[in-house]
């Protein structure tokens, strides 16, 4: 028997290889994460108003899960400036993080630094577009940085709201940055439509690549707050709608000795296995499930750029990796023209940012539509705030499952085309990226 | 002596129970031998940080002993004493040092019964509860030694 | 000049300490003239492997604590391929916040990896665990250590520019010069390297690049971060939160302190600091207002999870009880 | 480089080398790395054990030396002695304790050895971290301050003052002189305390090296031994002490009276006086307690007791003189304020407050109704221009000040008539139009142009008046917008802001409103609205607040009227819905409300109940739910502006960020009250003037503190039976359909009724009485209080005793009966100068006493009620006032409950005999029991222990010897000085016997009863003693300071300000310049609890520095 792995894997968050077991032609491919995130360890004893900080950690989303939950454990309601502050810099964080992965994919071919220099396909993609793409994350990031605390491992969103209100320079740089982002993200996205989406010439390998068509799983309208989850079916029919709390009553969670991430399932319908042909019960999120519920954008940049997919790609639901892609720069005009509305003076100010609660309740909890997925946060607290239990379910995020299954499809295909195994691996980093 | 020969890193004040501790060696009180004395000028002179110094060294127990309450040479050195010695505490016990290897006491110049009595008894406790570690030193192979904490 | 050879690797963690790398945006294309990336798996696709086939590494960023097999592995390959090693960030130098792992009394090992193999012939395990998450510096020498979670921007850049040297100024050179430790920034401006052992961050505390007002530091009662205090203004801890920038070393330059968040210590303790948490006990403790023993009582019974707290970052490497227990369960 | 260390191990005879086995540790310790050699001998404290020590340092070249011996207690000075001879560095050495700590008290040889030899490896691991150190020398600054200018402080001045030294000498009374000057006659000599005592205060005063400052209190010391800085605070004496004459023409004018402390309440004084004529300061002065809660409270700070009082005394001009200084218009402040001044009067504790509103309009309609306007004299005209856009409170305010400070004004105003919201806000039957119009109009009077119907940004600008010449601009601006309902329909013909209803309707521009009008809102805008409807012909008028009555910002009086007039209330609703038809309104949907959790505010904020929705016909809605500025019309001006949109101004100055514009009233504030308004005028005119004059903005003058707003029952008492008199108002059924004033005022009677209700809490009214009849003009009454920074080298802590409060005694039947009274009071009235000028009378009929009995041991000697210890002196006291009884009264009989007699001083005990034998005093030993009135007569019965059972004796003057206990306030002045205390409250000397005068600080001494109860020669004999101690230090000229203190690495330090709190001796501060600590080495006591706390490890005690004891702990441990 032969063993093939690939460790790690490029671009993917958690530490992750892939194993493919080879044995009389036929493949095995397992996508495994190596490192637990051991959530509990670092949280269980801590007092509760510590987790939006801690989790911050597992991603920037999760720190204003965290701040959620908190409210919800108070039982606050953050004033509105808090709100909107909050709600700018989820947008910030879709941003960058779309951004990133549209920068990774347009580096896909080399070192990064060398195509700074070079600007990516010296053939097609017009001079320094990459390097647009990286000012652009870092205005972002300035942005992030000014409403969050800190660019990466935000701070600033607390129980009841924000911890304190802008500096008054930062009124006038916020629509400014809003400004310069979404004149870089028009000129990325025409650029990315004229030479990678609708020719798909930048995304050969993984043109006809798609995933086996299952449910997917969003908040209702992508509305804030996020109430209520909508389970839709592979054709974009409704099939369950519950509320946010009962995210971890509808959702099951297997697992695999072979890999750290737990792979969430559908409850009522069990466990199916890994099976490239079975997804009855396996679901998926993210910006494309995202897209793939919505019947319409409210924002007109987004809105035109979905339609132009529709017009290139058809109706959704999509299961595409295209698509997948796609939804990422749908999400990011999407993400930068609400930066643009949010990034406004009036939105942060008023008179107060926070309330202050009076009473600790027991339990807490929060769902977000994280730029990769809903995220769900449960405390629970003893009388003086410690953690005692805790759910975090950003597995979601992961979409552990669809990855797994991804994997084995692009092993088996490209064992099929008898590609040699680096390009198997380019195939694989490209395919799981937007996912 | 077969038996587990605890150490006993005693803090003890300049003015109050320096004092007592010499008069009770005048007046031949026999103690156990597990303590090491250290001369303070004051009780709130004792860091924490050298009580759990000597914890991490190898002691089994730490004795801080300082003047009462109101007649501190220092106005007020042996209540900030006092006042750490609740807070550290509790960080000994979140670190699995057991109750009774710290301890905090009053012993006056004139209480020198009282200092052989705390000596005895401190010393019996520990006896009973074991050694606390024997650990040697980390030898950290990281020349920036001073990051982790040397 | 040939450039000089850069590898990047993050153990476990998250990936913010390197994308930290990437946020000294504008400094990028500089950095691309001076370096080589020879080695960066999460942006690069390098496989683990692939270290094997290098001659030698000038400088290793190495961000993320020792949890896996893996990581110990790779950071003695790395170790043994690198001129100089880097400790990126708070996990690496410290433990971070992985190392909260060895506070659990109930199980230090992965509570995720569970199941049973459905067929343990063919199915790949996963990897082997350390028996406690330790900091990159407990399992090999470091020569420097960037600190933070994540480090900032002018101090990854400081870094680079004091290991990669390149003539001329800069204006992010002011940091160091204003705040780094006198040697360093004397190494970096004539473009020597830094002595082995240099942490790039400050010799003071937080406290000295706190923009907060200090003025009497006298306890009262504990304020919890979800209770109302002033968000501007006032020391954090005289205001009576818990805040740790009075023993944290300093560079962030009060970055949390400023948004009215206060200071959890990561960037490890000061120098002549033996053990942060008996520091803080110490310092919040003397100033303590109450007086009678009930009191007093009352006041500590407020504080909750000492350790959790002040070893936030840095539980096996500075905690000075722990240091030895860990390394006693070795054995 | 290695260290070379000697150890030198003592036998001690057998004491050390019988159990622990020295010649082993020597041997294992001399192959230790850094020992370069170890030595045992028998008597190491020995010359020959000595020179063993010397001999190696030199010849060995030995960089530190460790002995283990006895305890360092004994010879540390010894061997440190030794090395210092052999020319090493004393702190290079250390010593280890190996006999109290070993041999002596261990049973086992080997245990005892490894003992040892641990503790001695610890001294070897530590002494290499030692340094050498030495001490340093800081000169002496002489001079010195004597706290309390009782006889022990005056003895002290006089004897430093005398070498020729300077003293301050702080006294906390407005004389010095101190309980000595109560007293008549002293014993055991009888001669008279004040032919004694003022022959040394008037030295004191006169004399060149004395400065004495009254009324004082130290703050707080900082420095060290020959160098103090002490900061004293000193509160005006008022008066003159230059020119005041001591003619006491101002006493008969001063309209109050309290009880004199000085007579110990037998007598009353005026606010100004002079304790008695040969007082040293020999001035009159002025007793003020702080500001009182009236003028406290009110925003624009007007002496609202001074007025009151002047009213009472119906001098009606001066009163409305004093209103002028900060109010201009009584008037109309008389209508509208909302009185926080009546709120806060310590009269609403007894039962109802002053009515200080009522009164002030009465004052102003005066003047009206006079037609004789009368302001102070304007100043020379200073032809310079100053703009004031908006003609509300304000700006009339800073009209008023600038004219007369002699300013060309401006008031610029938009609408068409001038008063801003007082026209166009305020309802003519609150605020009538004609007094708005007179008021304005004497305004105008005095120069002011006013110009109605100008726009700012439109027909005037900043620039167009810069161009005109205006040097200044004064905006005011208020707010004049609605706040917005963000309710549905809220267009809807028929919906109408509140303040443009308002405006509209004093502007007689048509108001249109329907039969049925629900107001929305709890503000007085909208009860104003609601009112106005009622008026102009609503058929109903509801309103409707989304909290409750509680909750409503609306003033009680106003609502209370409303209700009258039948306004209906209707609590937690809120509309969520206008409806209309064709685009008027014809319905509302309201939501009930239930009151939620406290928001930031404190107010429970109002939840909606889900389901109660319902649909209410209406026919107008009028909006007063808040208001806003109208800022377009000053966007030219670009101000800073705050997140609400108001106008952002220094607190103090009211500048903007613009020069020479300033702001106030409501565009800053957002909606506030006429007093605030007319405050921000009068602040603005100050910032303006000196804008104008100096050319920048002058430091305001620090507030007057306020003084206790808790009622005293000494003030309780001073209340004279007078009723608040009501204000009587428009019957109900006469105000419909007009706008006629519903409050009709006070009569003159009414208000000098009022007027005379002042309890007169805080002490001087400065109504300006006395300054008007002082003749050499010695009085000011705008003198504050100050703070004093002096040098010093010594500090003598004289502060005296207080005596026991015999109320404690119930039984004794002190205050309920005035003829027990207490033996300071009895010294009174023996006093030539005192309330009976030396008769003793009884204080309830004024008759000679023939029986009087003395009650020893009040408050002393008592466990249970008192004190615990003996006061010393009562017993001495006792005797000496029966004797004077008898010298005035030689028929009169004198009885002595006593418990023991104490009598061991210098002719004491024969002044006592004297006193039973000459005298016929009759001493009974034994407690009383109970002192109680009988048939006009009162009797005290007690028990006689000597002979057994119960004695009753009939008196007519009860003496309680009452003890000598700690002045209340020690606790400021131990915080102040950093003096410890015993358990009573007596300072702590140093030591009880050898080191009685001085305190455990260096450099601060103690004399008199604050250290303890003494009489006077003790007092006056400590007094000597302490004034010496203080010259031996300046004599000595430096003073040297121990090496072993705490050292801040500056490098570490990070300035946390953890430290600086903790230490007793303020010897650490946080330095501004450096943002770091430091430690003052000659306060420094080395204590080193600054250095366990330090966080960041910059502090360490030098000789015990974290790192030589780490070493210690690490080299015991092995």
């Amino acid at each position: 028997m032969q063993t093939i792995t690939f460790e790690p894997l490029r671009w993917q968050d958690p530490p992750s290889r892939v194993t493919i077991k080879n044995q009389n032609g036929h493949s095995d491919a397992y996508l495994q994460v190596t490192t637990p995130r051991n959530v509990r360890a670092m949280t269980i004893g801590r007092p509760v108003e510590e987790l939006p900080r801690i989790l911050a950690i597992l991603g920037p989303a999760h720190h204003l899960a965290g701040a959620m939950a908190l409210d919800s454990l108070f039982d606050v309601e953050a004033p509105e400036p808090a709100v909107n502050m909050r709600r700018a810099l989820l947008d910030t964080y879709v941003f960058i993080e779309h951004l990133k992965k549209i920068a990774f994919l347009l580096s896909s071919k080399t070192n990064p630094f060398a195509d700074l220099r070079v600007a990516g396909r010296t053939d097609r993609i017009p001079h320094g577009l990459l390097d647009d793409v990286m000012h652009t994350i870092a205005l972002a990031q300035e942005a992030a940085k000014i409403l969050g605390g800190r660019s990466d491992h935000p701070i600033t969103a607390i129980a009841g709201g924000i911890s304190r209100y802008l500096k008054k320079e930062a009124y006038a740089r916020l629509p400014e940055i809003a400004g310069k982002c979404l004149a870089a993200a028009t000129h990325i996205s025409a650029t990315l439509n004229e030479i990678v989406m609708e020719t798909g010439d930048a995304l050969p390998t993984v043109k006809a690549t798609s995933i086996t068509a299952m449910p997917f799983l969003t908040m209702a309208n992508g509305e804030d707050p996020p109430n209520t989850a909508v389970f839709k079916a592979d054709t974009g029919k409704s099939i369950a709608e519950f509320p946010a709390k009962d995210i971890p009553a509808n959702i099951g969670f297997h697992k695999e000795f072979w890999s750290h991430a737990p792979f969430a399932y559908i409850k009522d319908r069990g466990w199916p296995g890994l099976q490239a042909d079975t997804t009855e019960g396996l679901y998926f999120v993210g910006p494309l499930a995202r897209l793939n519920s919505r019947q319409a954008l409210n924002t007109p940049l987004a809105e035109e750029e979905r339609l132009r997919m529709v017009s290139a790609l058809g109706l959704p639901p999509h299961v595409g990796v295209t698509a997948a892609y796609w939804a990422l720069v749908v999400e990011m005009l999407q993400a930068v023209e609400g930066m643009s509305e949010m990034f406004d003076q009036k939105k942060f100010v008023g008179p107060s940012i926070r309330t202050i609660p009076t009473e600790t309740g027991t339990e807490g909890y929060a769902a977000v539509e994280a730029p990769d997925g809903i995220i769900f946060h449960r405390y629970q607290v003893d009388p003086l705030g410690i953690v005692e239990e805790v759910d975090v379910l950003d597995t979601t995020k992961q979409n552990n499952a669809l990855l797994c299954l991804l994997t084995q499809t692009v092993v088996a295909t490209c064992r099929e085309q008898k590609k040699s195994w680096k390009d198997t691996r380019a195939a694989l980093e490209l395919s799981l990226l937007p996912f | 002596m077969s038996e587990f020969d605890s150490k006993i890193i005693t803090f003890l004040c300049n003015w109050c129970s320096y004092v007592a501790a010499d008069a009770a060696g005048v007046s031949r009180m026999t103690q156990k031998t597990n303590t090491r004395v250290i001369r303070v000028f004051c009780s709130g002179m004792v860091d924490p940080g050298y009580v759990i110094k000597a914890f991490a060294s190898g002691a089994d127990g730490v004795l801080v002993a300082g003047c009462h309450p109101g007649d501190c040479h220092y106005i007020s050195g042996n209540m900030k004493a006092l006042r750490r010695s609740f807070l550290l505490e509790r960080l000994l016990t979140e670190l699995g040092v057991e109750k009774g290897r710290f301890r905090l006491e009053w012993i006056a110049a004139s209480e020198s019964p009282k200092y052989a009595e705390v000596i005895n008894a401190m010393s019996e406790d520990i006896r009973r509860l074991g050694p606390f570690s024997t650990p040697s030193r980390v030898d950290e192979p990281s020349a920036a030694a001073s990051a982790s904490g040397q | 000049m040939p450039k000089k050879k850069v590898a990047i690797y993050t153990a476990t963690g998250c990936r913010s300490c390197e994308t930290s790398i990437l946020d000294i945006h504008y400094q990028v294309q500089r950095l691309n003239r001076m370096v080589d990336v020879v080695f960066w798996p999460y942006v690069l696709g390098s496989q683990l492997d692939d270290v094997d086939a290098l001659d030698s590494i000038d400088v290793c960023f190495y961000a993320g604590a020792i949890r896996t097999e893996t990581d110990r592995r790779m950071a003695e390959k790395l170790r043994d391929t690198s001129r100089h090693m880097v400790a990126l960030g708070a996990c690496a130098a410290f433990g971070g916040m992985p190392a909260l792992a060895n506070l659990s009394v109930t199980d230090s090992a992965p509570q995720e990896a569970i199941g049973e193999p459905t067929d343990p012939v063919a199915a790949p395990t996963p990897g082997e665990f350390e028996p406690h998450v330790k900091s990159l510096t407990q399992v090999v020498p470091a020569d420097y250590v960037v600190p933070g979670c994540p480090p900032t921007q002018p101090l990854v850049w400081a870094a680079i520019q004091a290991l990669v040297p390149e003539a001329g100024s800069d204006s992010h050179l002011a940091f160091a010069f204003s705040r780094l430790p006198k040697l360093v920034a004397e190494a970096m401006a004539s473009g020597v390297l830094p002595p082995r052992g240099t942490i790039f961050g400050g010799d003071k505390a937080v406290c000295a690049s706190c923009s907060r007002v200090k003025e009497e530091k006298r306890f009262k009662t504990v304020l919890r971060p979800y209770q109302k205090y002033e968000a501007t203004g006032r020391c954090l801890l005289e205001q009576g939160l818990v805040c740790q920038g009075i023993a944290t070393r300093e560079g962030c330059g009060g970055l949390c302190t400023a948004e009215g968040i206060p200071c959890r210590g990561c960037f490890g303790k000061t120098e002549a600091v033996f053990d942060p948490g008996a520091k803080m006990v110490s310092a919040i403790s003397s100033t303590f207002e109450p007086e009678t023993p009930e009191e007093i009582q009352a006041l500590t019974d407020q504080f909750i999870d000492l350790t959790g707290t002040f070893y936030r970052y840095a539980f096996p490497t500075q905690c000075a009880l722990q240091r030895n227990r860990s390394i006693e369960t070795q054995k | 480089m290695k260290k070379k260390v000697g150890v030198y191990i003592c036998q001690c005879g057998t004491n050390i080398a019988g159990k622990v086995d020295t010649d082993k540790i020597a041997e294992e310790l001399g192959t230790d790395d850094c020992v370069a050699v170890c030595r045992t001998y028998k008597y190491m404290c020995s010359e020959p054990g000595q020179k063993l020590i010397r001999d190696d340092i030199e010849e060995l070249g030995l960089d530190h030396v460790v002995e283990a011996s006895c305890t360092p207690k004994m010879h540390e000075p010894t061997f440190r002695n030794a090395c210092s001879q052999a020319g090493m560095n004393p702190y290079m050495f250390e010593m280890v304790n190996i006999r109290e700590h070993c041999s002596w008290v261990s049973e086992d040889t080997d245990a005892a050895t490894t003992k040892a030899k641990d503790l001695v490896r610890g001294g070897v691991a530590r002494v290499v971290h030692h340094e050498p150190l030495r001490g340093s020398r800081k000169p002496v600054q002489p001079t010195a301050m004597v706290v309390g200018g009782g006889i022990a402080g005056i003895t002290a001045s006089l004897k430093i003052a005398d070498a020729g030294y300077q003293v301050y000498l702080v006294e906390q009374d407005e004389i010095i002189g101190g309980r000595m000057a109560q007293f008549d006659k002293t014993f055991p000599t009888l001669d008279c305390a004040g032919c004694t005592l003022t022959p040394k205060t008037s030295e004191v005063g006169r004399h060149p090296n004395i400065e004495i400052m009254t009324k004082s209190q130290v703050e707080s010391i900082s420095g060290f031994v020959g160098n103090f800085k002490v900061k004293v605070r000193q509160q005006p004496r008022y008066v003159s002490l230059e020119k005041c004459t001591g003619c006491g023409d101002c006493q008969p004018v001063c309209p109050v009276n309290f009880d004199s402390a000085f007579e110990e309440g037998m007598a009353t004084r005026h606010p100004i006086s002079r304790a008695f004529p040969q007082a040293i300061p020999n001035t009159f002065s002025i007793l003020r307690a702080g500001a009182p809660p009236c003028e406290f409270n009110c925003p624009a700070g007007v002496n609202a007791m001074g007025y009151m009082t002047l009213t009472g005394m119906e001098k009606y001009e001066e009163a409305l003189d004093l209103v002028r200084e900060r109010m201009p218009f009584a008037a109309i402040c008389g209508r509208i304020c909302f009185h926080p001044c009546e709120t806060a009067c310590k009269r609403g504790q007894i039962e109802s407050p002053l009515s200080i509103c009522a009164t002030k309009r009465f004052l102003g309609d005066w003047e009206l109704a006079r037609n004789e306007f009368k302001h102070p004299p304007i100043k020379k005209s200073r032809d310079k221009k100053v703009a004031i856009i908006g003609s509300g409170p304000a700006g009339l305010s800073a009209a008023y000040y600038l004219a007369l400070e002699g300013y060309s004004v401006t008031i610029f105003e938009k609408l068409t008539m001038a008063g801003g919201m007082l026209a166009v806000g305020i309802p003519a039957y609150r605020l009538p139009r004609d007094i708005l119009s007179a008021e304005i109009d004497n305004l105008l009077s005095m120069g002011v142009t006013l110009q109605t119907g100008v726009t700012f940004g439109t027909d005037i600008t900043y620039e167009s008046l810069e161009a005109d010449g205006y040097e200044s601009i004064f905006v005011a601006t208020g707010l004049h917008k609605s706040g917005q309902m963000r309710v549905e329909g809220e267009d809807l013909k028929g919906v109408v802001p509140g303040t443009d209803l308002l405006r509209q309707h004093a502007l007689d521009e048509p108001v249109t409103i329907g039969k049925r009008v629900v107001v929305i809102g709890g503000g007085n805008v909208a009860v104003d609205c609601a009112r106005t409807c009622l008026r102009v012909g609503a058929e109903s008028v509801e309103i409707l607040y989304r909290r409750t009555r509680k909750e409503m910002p609306a003033w009680d009086i106003e609502v209370e009227e409303a209700e009258k007039e039948g306004i209906s209330l209707s609590f937690l609703a809120a509309p969520i819905r206008f409806v209309g038809d064709n685009g008027q309104l014809t319905h509302m949907e309201v939501i009930r409300m239930k009151l939620g959790e406290p928001d930031d505010s404190g107010r429970r904020r109002p939840v909606p109940v889900e389901g109660s929705q319902e649909l209410v016909a209406v026919d107008t809605v009028v909006a007063a739910i808040g208001q806003a500025p109208e800022m377009e019309t000053l966007d030219s001006l670009s101000l800073d502006t705050s997140q609400w949109g108001t106008i952002t101004t220094d607190e103090d100055t009211l500048a903007t960020s613009r020069p020479g514009v300033f702001a106030g009233g409501d565009c800053t504030l957002g909606a506030a009250s006429f007093v605030e308004a007319v405050a921000h005028g009068r602040q603005a005119a100050e910032s303006i003037h000196s804008y104008l004059k100096y050319g920048g903005l002058k430091e305001i003058k620090p507030r007057e503190r306020a003084m206790d707003p808790d009622l005293t029952a000494e003030e309780r008492l001073r209340a004279k039976p007078i009723e608040r008199q009501p204000m009587p108002h428009l019957a109900v059924e006469q105000r419909a359909g007009n706008f006629e004033e519903v409050d009709l005022g006070l009569s003159a009677e009414t208000a000098s009724a009022e007027g005379q209700r002042c309890l007169h809490c805080g002490l001087c009214c400065q109504c300006g009485e006395c300054a008007r009849a002082c003749g050499p003009q010695a009085i000011d009454l705008t003198e504050t209080e100050r703070i004093h920074e002096i040098d010093v080298g010594a500090l003598i802590v004289a502060t005296g005793i207080d005596v026991f409060g015999a109320v404690k005694y119930p039984e004794y039947g002190y205050g309920k009966y005035p003829d027990v009274i207490t033996n300071l009071q009895y010294e009174r009235l023996c006093n030539s100068s005192g309330p009976t000028h030396g008769e003793v009378l009884k204080p309830s009929d004024g008759k000679v006493p023939q029986s009087v009995v003395f009650i020893q041991c009040v408050g002393s000697r008592d466990r249970a009620k008192g004190y615990e210890y003996c006061s010393k002196v009562c017993c001495m006291i006792s005797a000496k006032q029966l004797r004077i009884f008898k010298h005035h009264n030689p028929d009169g009989q004198a009885y002595v409950f006593y418990i023991d007699n104490r009598a061991g001083g210098k002719g004491y005990e024969e002044f006592m005999r004297q006193a039973i034998e000459e005298d016929n005093a009759q001493y009974i030993r034994g407690r009383v029991a109970k002192v109680y009135q009988e048939g006009g007569r009162l009797v005290v019965r007690g028990e006689n222990s000597l002979v057994g059972g119960p004695v009753e004796v009939e008196a007519d003057l009860v003496v309680l010897a009452t003890g000598l206990v700690p002045q209340s306030d020690y606790m400021t002045v131990a915080r102040a000085l950093n003096l410890s205390t015993d358990k009573y409250g007596f300072f702590i000397e140093a030591h009880p016997k050898l080191g009685p005068v001085e305190t455990s600080l260096a450099g601060i001494f103690l004399a008199g009863g604050a250290q303890g109860p003494k009489d006077i020669p003790e007092s006056v004999a400590q007094g000597a003693a302490a004034g010496a101690e203080a010259l031996a230090l300046f004599g000595m000229g430096e003073v040297e300071v121990e090496p072993t203190v705490a050292l801040v690495d500056e490098r570490l330090c990070t300035g946390c300000r953890t430290c600086e709190s903790l230490c007793p001796y303020t010897a650490v501060t946080f330095s501004d310049e450096s943002k770091t600590a430091a430690v003052n080495d000659a306060l420094c006591q080395g204590c080193g609890t600054c250095a366990a706390a330090c966080p960041t490890g910059a502090i360490g005690v030098r000789h015990y520095t974290s790192e030589q004891i780490c070493a210690q702990i690490e080299g015991m441990l092995g």
